[in-house]
């Protein structure tokens, strides 16, 4: 689709719109709906759109297919990470009470780190599946 | 009034039964596939609809603001994690349903099953 | 004015799904799918559920149908229309006969209805839903965690560790499109696995019978009428 | 640390499989699933020693107390089973090895492994949690990784038998779901223990179609007669050592979950008196026995013939437990544990063949019994062990499930059990006699499977041996556990 001017215009407008948008679903979780999951699906969407206008190769090249699978693995390690922290700390397993000088700001930190850690997995693994569906039909063709 | 307070539930159980006689009926894989995600979202619709209160506000506070109920926000999480879940195994099953028709040639349970005897014989 | 939307977006979405029992293309039974995702979105957002709504809407309504019509470009959107079929492995399973779904999800949705009749009526704030456990999260968590989406609180703290096995969920889905749609191997019609020639000289001094890789991992026999041919002319029946 | 331990058991195999995912190299990735087993084993022995000592363990995750936050709860039946999986997974890794090398493309081995650590992190969270939204979670990192793993079997009818798994055990855990809801809405708490205090005792229409749901669910979860069809196929054409692992694992740790719910969370009087459950599992069960054995019994491929007879052999478990007495719960725990080491041996062993041979099939396996004595041997015994010879552990657990039956006079159970075990005979005869009675039919000779197969296969076997000739230790906790189910309703 990439000879329709109108739809690789429009798409260079929205990608970066759509990525701020996710950025503010992930951070804006605290007050409204939102989190790391619904802006893990907003940011890649950003991404399969572009894809969708461009092509696989040229979002690929972007942002190619292993980088994505280290983040579906990286976001899991982020969050078990997280967990072992609060387990140094010499609390429970994902206590984040123990991460800052108070309990309140150890819950702010530990939250916004799994958050930012589902937002990697999330991100990571959708890409990842769109990207093995994408690339299967390109084959069969 | 008591059959009103039910509503919900049986909107549910009505949904629920669609999607899985859906899900049993059809012998198309994908079909299969959509009954399976309906039953699933009908199970989002009773969880939600049990944590819901008449004239609530969503579970967000209004710091200093007295007096408001707010909806349960646990049915609200479970069924976070239940949709991710769900839309999971469709992704499993959606690429088990490609790699299906690549061996087998069609997604008609009926036919791969005969394939499948055929391979037995 | 809540329960009037309520009622009108449950009914909608009873007809929408009765229209997708009814769909004989997979495309339009797709559509349909998406609009009872967006329906249930707004369903979920007029009882509250905010943050379910948005995750509904775009993981339901975005993601499923993008990878649905994804698959369906693949395997094309044709219903084949059920024939008169002879014996097959199928006929073992009595649900494949015709009357027998509809009278499973009668009895299954009869357990349902029986099951509501004790159920605490919708709505009501004096429900045990709301007493035990609900109340703490709504009463301490500004205190305890001090962010005022509550949402966020019970998902990421007071149940976070049902966060991790979430995300790892979603990891385990990646591992397994990755593993189907890897490309790495693929299977032609006849079944049989093209699997790793080179893989099996280095490892496979001692293989036995089967001197062509199709037969020696055929698990179950041959694979219908021209596998027959090729496993009598492996000399590997008897 | 050691407090740390039973969060660990579960983390540790997350953060590999999540690295094992990455690498590039199926052989380190087989490493790290190496150490990995070998160290859950080495925490659930440890976990099941503090529990016997100082009884159970309860440790909250995120510093929250139940029931706002979940807690893992560990008793002596949820460690017993800890240390099963940790058992088989440590013994099947090294199996695995070669055999998953042999049956898979080399770009998906490391998959495999990781696909083989999430399940058995996800059958670890099912045993150790305490709370029933936390157990489907993990149920389905299981369930997810299970399909995954049968769909990599190297014939096409893997995938079919795959998406066929996927499609129930969907349905199951989406009936688990509805059962939870319900549990919930009525008690407005997801923890077991806090639950087991807030069922109202009296009959509660919601709370009993909640009890059915959950039953059903797990049901078919655990391929109880008759929601076993997705079991056959996905037992048979999944890779040899998955299938070992699985055989071995999931359908005990469904069992487990069963229990749970039956026996702590609805508790005994609820389920058995008010509901009456036993009046529709112990006929179910013995279904299942004479079903399963005799459609095994018909069977041309061997894989397939053991998955049958694991059919009959969910129905001898869950026989156990239905009998609601102390000694068929102690047969229940028991043959839960037995049935593990029987299968685990019996499907390694042809595991074996499906290296050396290419096929299970009954006509490949002729003359098996001269070119591969060691193998054939090992499955004779497992196969004695499947019938319930003495000196092996079959014996004992089907010794206390007669007894059981006995006690009560049900004379028609002790009978089926017995029954059970004379097709046993029938269907495991069938191989011997064409493995040791039968001329080799290839011209070419079949070799012994390598050492590293052997010594996996062997160990199992082994170990239904010595759990068979001294079985103090496990029927000890068996009726340890068996007391507290009982106590716990």
């Amino acid at each position: 689709m990439s000879d329709q001017v109108i739809l690789r215009v429009t798409t260079k407008i929205l990608v970066p719109a759509i990525l701020l948008f996710g950025l503010y679903v992930q951070f804006h979780a605290d007050f409204g709906p939102g989190g790391g999951f619904q802006a893990g699906v907003i940011f890649a969407a950003g991404f399969i759109l572009y894809a969708m206008v461009f092509g696989l190769g040229r979002t690929q090249q972007v942002f190619p297919s292993y980088v994505s699978r280290l983040c579906a693995s990286g976001g899991v390690l982020i969050f078990i990470a997280v967990g072992l922290w609060s387990m140094l700390r010499g609390a429970h397993f994902l206590d984040y009470s123990v991460l800052g000088h108070d309990a309140l700001e150890g819950q702010h930190l530990g939250i916004l780190l799994i958050e930012i850690g589902v937002l990697i997995t999330v991100f990571g693994v959708i890409l990842s599946i769109f990207y093995f569906f994408a690339a299967r039909g390109r084959e069969d063709v | 009034m008591r059959i009103l307070g039910l509503y919900n539930y049986w909107v549910f159980v009505f949904l629920m039964m669609v999607g899985f006689y859906i899900l049993i009926s059809r012998r198309n894989l994908v079909q299969e596939i959509l009954g399976l995600t309906i039953f699933q979202t009908a199970v989002f619709i009773f969880y939600i609809s049990m944590g819901s209160i008449v004239g609530a506000e969503p579970p967000t506070l209004a710091p200093g603001v007295e007096g408001i109920v707010y909806a349960n926000p646990l049915p609200h999480v479970l069924i976070l994690t239940a949709i991710v879940v769900g839309v999971s195994t469709m992704a499993v099953a959606l690429a088990l349903v490609v790699r299906i028709k690549e061996a087998y040639g069609t997604i008609e349970g009926d036919e791969i099953a005969d394939l499948d005897t055929a391979s037995e014989a | 004015m809540d329960l009037i939307i309520d009622f009108a977006l449950l009914a909608l979405l009873a007809v929408t799904s009765l229209a997708i029992v009814r769909q004989t293309n997979l495309f339009s039974a797709v559509t349909l799918l998406a609009i009872f995702s967006f329906l249930s979105a707004a369903l979920f957002t007029v009882m509250d559920a905010v943050d379910v709504a948005f995750t509904e809407a775009a993981v339901g309504a975005g993601f499923s149908t993008i990878l649905l019509l994804a698959t369906l470009s693949l395997v094309g959107s044709k219903i084949r229309t059920p024939q008169v079929r002879i014996v097959s492995v199928t006929a073992r399973t009595p649900s494949r006969r015709p009357t027998f779904p509809l009278i499973v999800v009668l009895v299954t949705g009869g357990i349902l209805v029986y099951g509501t009749l004790d159920m605490p009526p919708f709505g009501d704030p004096d429900n045990p839903v709301h007493r035990h456990v609900a109340d703490h999260y709504l009463m301490d968590s500004e205190e305890e965690i001090g962010i005022p989406n509550v949402v966020t609180s019970v998902l990421a703290s007071y149940r976070g560790y049902d966060t991790l096995g979430e995300a790892t969920v979603v990891f385990t889905a990646a591992i397994g499109v990755m593993v189907l749609l890897s490309g790495l191997r693929r299977r032609d019609t006849l079944g049989e696995e093209a699997w790793g020639e080179e893989g099996l000289e280095d490892l496979d001094p001692g293989l036995g019978a089967g001197s062509s890789s199709d037969t020696a991992v055929s698990v179950d026999g041959a694979e219908g009428e021209e596998a027959d041919q090729l496993r009598d002319g492996d000399g590997d029946e008897p | 640390m050691s407090e740390h331990l039973p969060i660990l058991l579960v983390v540790v195999p997350l953060a590999a499989a999540a690295i094992t995912a990455v690498l590039r190299s199926g052989r380190i990735a087989w490493l790290v699933t190496l150490v990995t087993s070998w160290a859950v084993l080495g925490i659930s022995v440890s976990l099941l020693v503090q529990v016997l000592r100082d009884g159970s363990i309860r440790y909250v995750l995120g510093g929250w107390p139940p029931p706002w936050g979940i807690e893992y709860s560990i008793d002596s039946l949820s460690a017993f089973v800890l240390v099963l999986l940790g058992g088989i997974a440590a013994i099947i890794t090294p199996f695995a090895l070669r055999s998953i090398e042999r049956e898979l493309e080399r770009g998906l081995v490391h998959f495999h492994y990781s696909a083989l650590l999430l399940c058995l992190a996800g059958l670890l969270g099912m045993t150790s949690t305490g709370d029933v939204f936390n157990l489907f979670v993990f149920l389905e990192i299981s369930s997810i990784s299970a399909y995954t793993l049968i769909a990599m079997g190297p014939d096409r009818r893997a995938l079919h038998a795959a998406f066929r798994y996927l499609i129930m055990g969907s349905v199951g855990a989406t009936f688990i779901v509805i059962g939870i809801g319900m549990l919930y809405m009525m008690t407005g708490s997801l923890n077991m223990a806090d639950l087991a205090e807030l069922i109202p005792p009296e009959r509660n229409r919601t709370i009993s179609v909640a009890l059915a749901f959950l039953t059903v669910g797990i049901g078919l979860k655990l391929a109880l007669f008759p929601l076993h069809l997705w079991l056959p196929d996905a037992y048979t054409f999944a890779p040899s050592a998955v299938t070992a692992f699985l055989a071995a694992t999931a359908t005990q740790v469904a069992v487990y979950v069963l229990a749970r719910f039956l026996f702590t969370v609805f508790g005994m009087g609820f389920t058995f008196e008010v509901m009456a459950l036993d009046r529709i599992l112990i006929p179910l069960c013995l279904l299942g026995i004479l079903a399963g054995s005799m459609r095994a019994i018909h069977q041309k491929n061997v894989k397939r013939m053991l998955a049958y007879s694991s059919v009959a052999q969910i129905g001898y478990v869950v026989l156990g437990l239905s009998l609601v007495s102390l000694t068929g719960l102690t047969a229940g725990i028991l043959h839960l544990f037995n049935h593990a080491l029987m299968k685990g041996s019996l499907f390694l062993a042809m595991g074996c063949i499906m290296y050396q041979v290419g096929s299970v099939r009954l006509d490949d396996m002729r003359g098996l019994g001269r070119s591969m004595p060691w193998t054939m041997a090992a499955f004779v015994i497992g196969g004695l062990s499947l019938i319930g010879v003495p000196l092996t552990v079959g014996f004992i657990s089907k010794w206390y499930l007669v007894l059981g039956a006995v006690e009560q006079g049900r004379w028609i159970v002790a009978g089926v059990v017995l029954l059970g075990s004379l097709l046993a005979v029938i269907y495991i005869w069938r191989v011997v006699e064409v493995a040791y009675f039968e001329e080799a039919s290839g011209d070419e000779p079949v070799r012994e499977a390598p050492i590293s197969l052997l010594i996996p296969t062997w160990a199992l076997v082994l170990a239904n041996l010595y759990f068979g000739i001294d079985a103090t230790l496990t029927s000890g906790i068996a009726s340890g556990a068996a007391r507290l189910l009982m106590g716990g309703g």
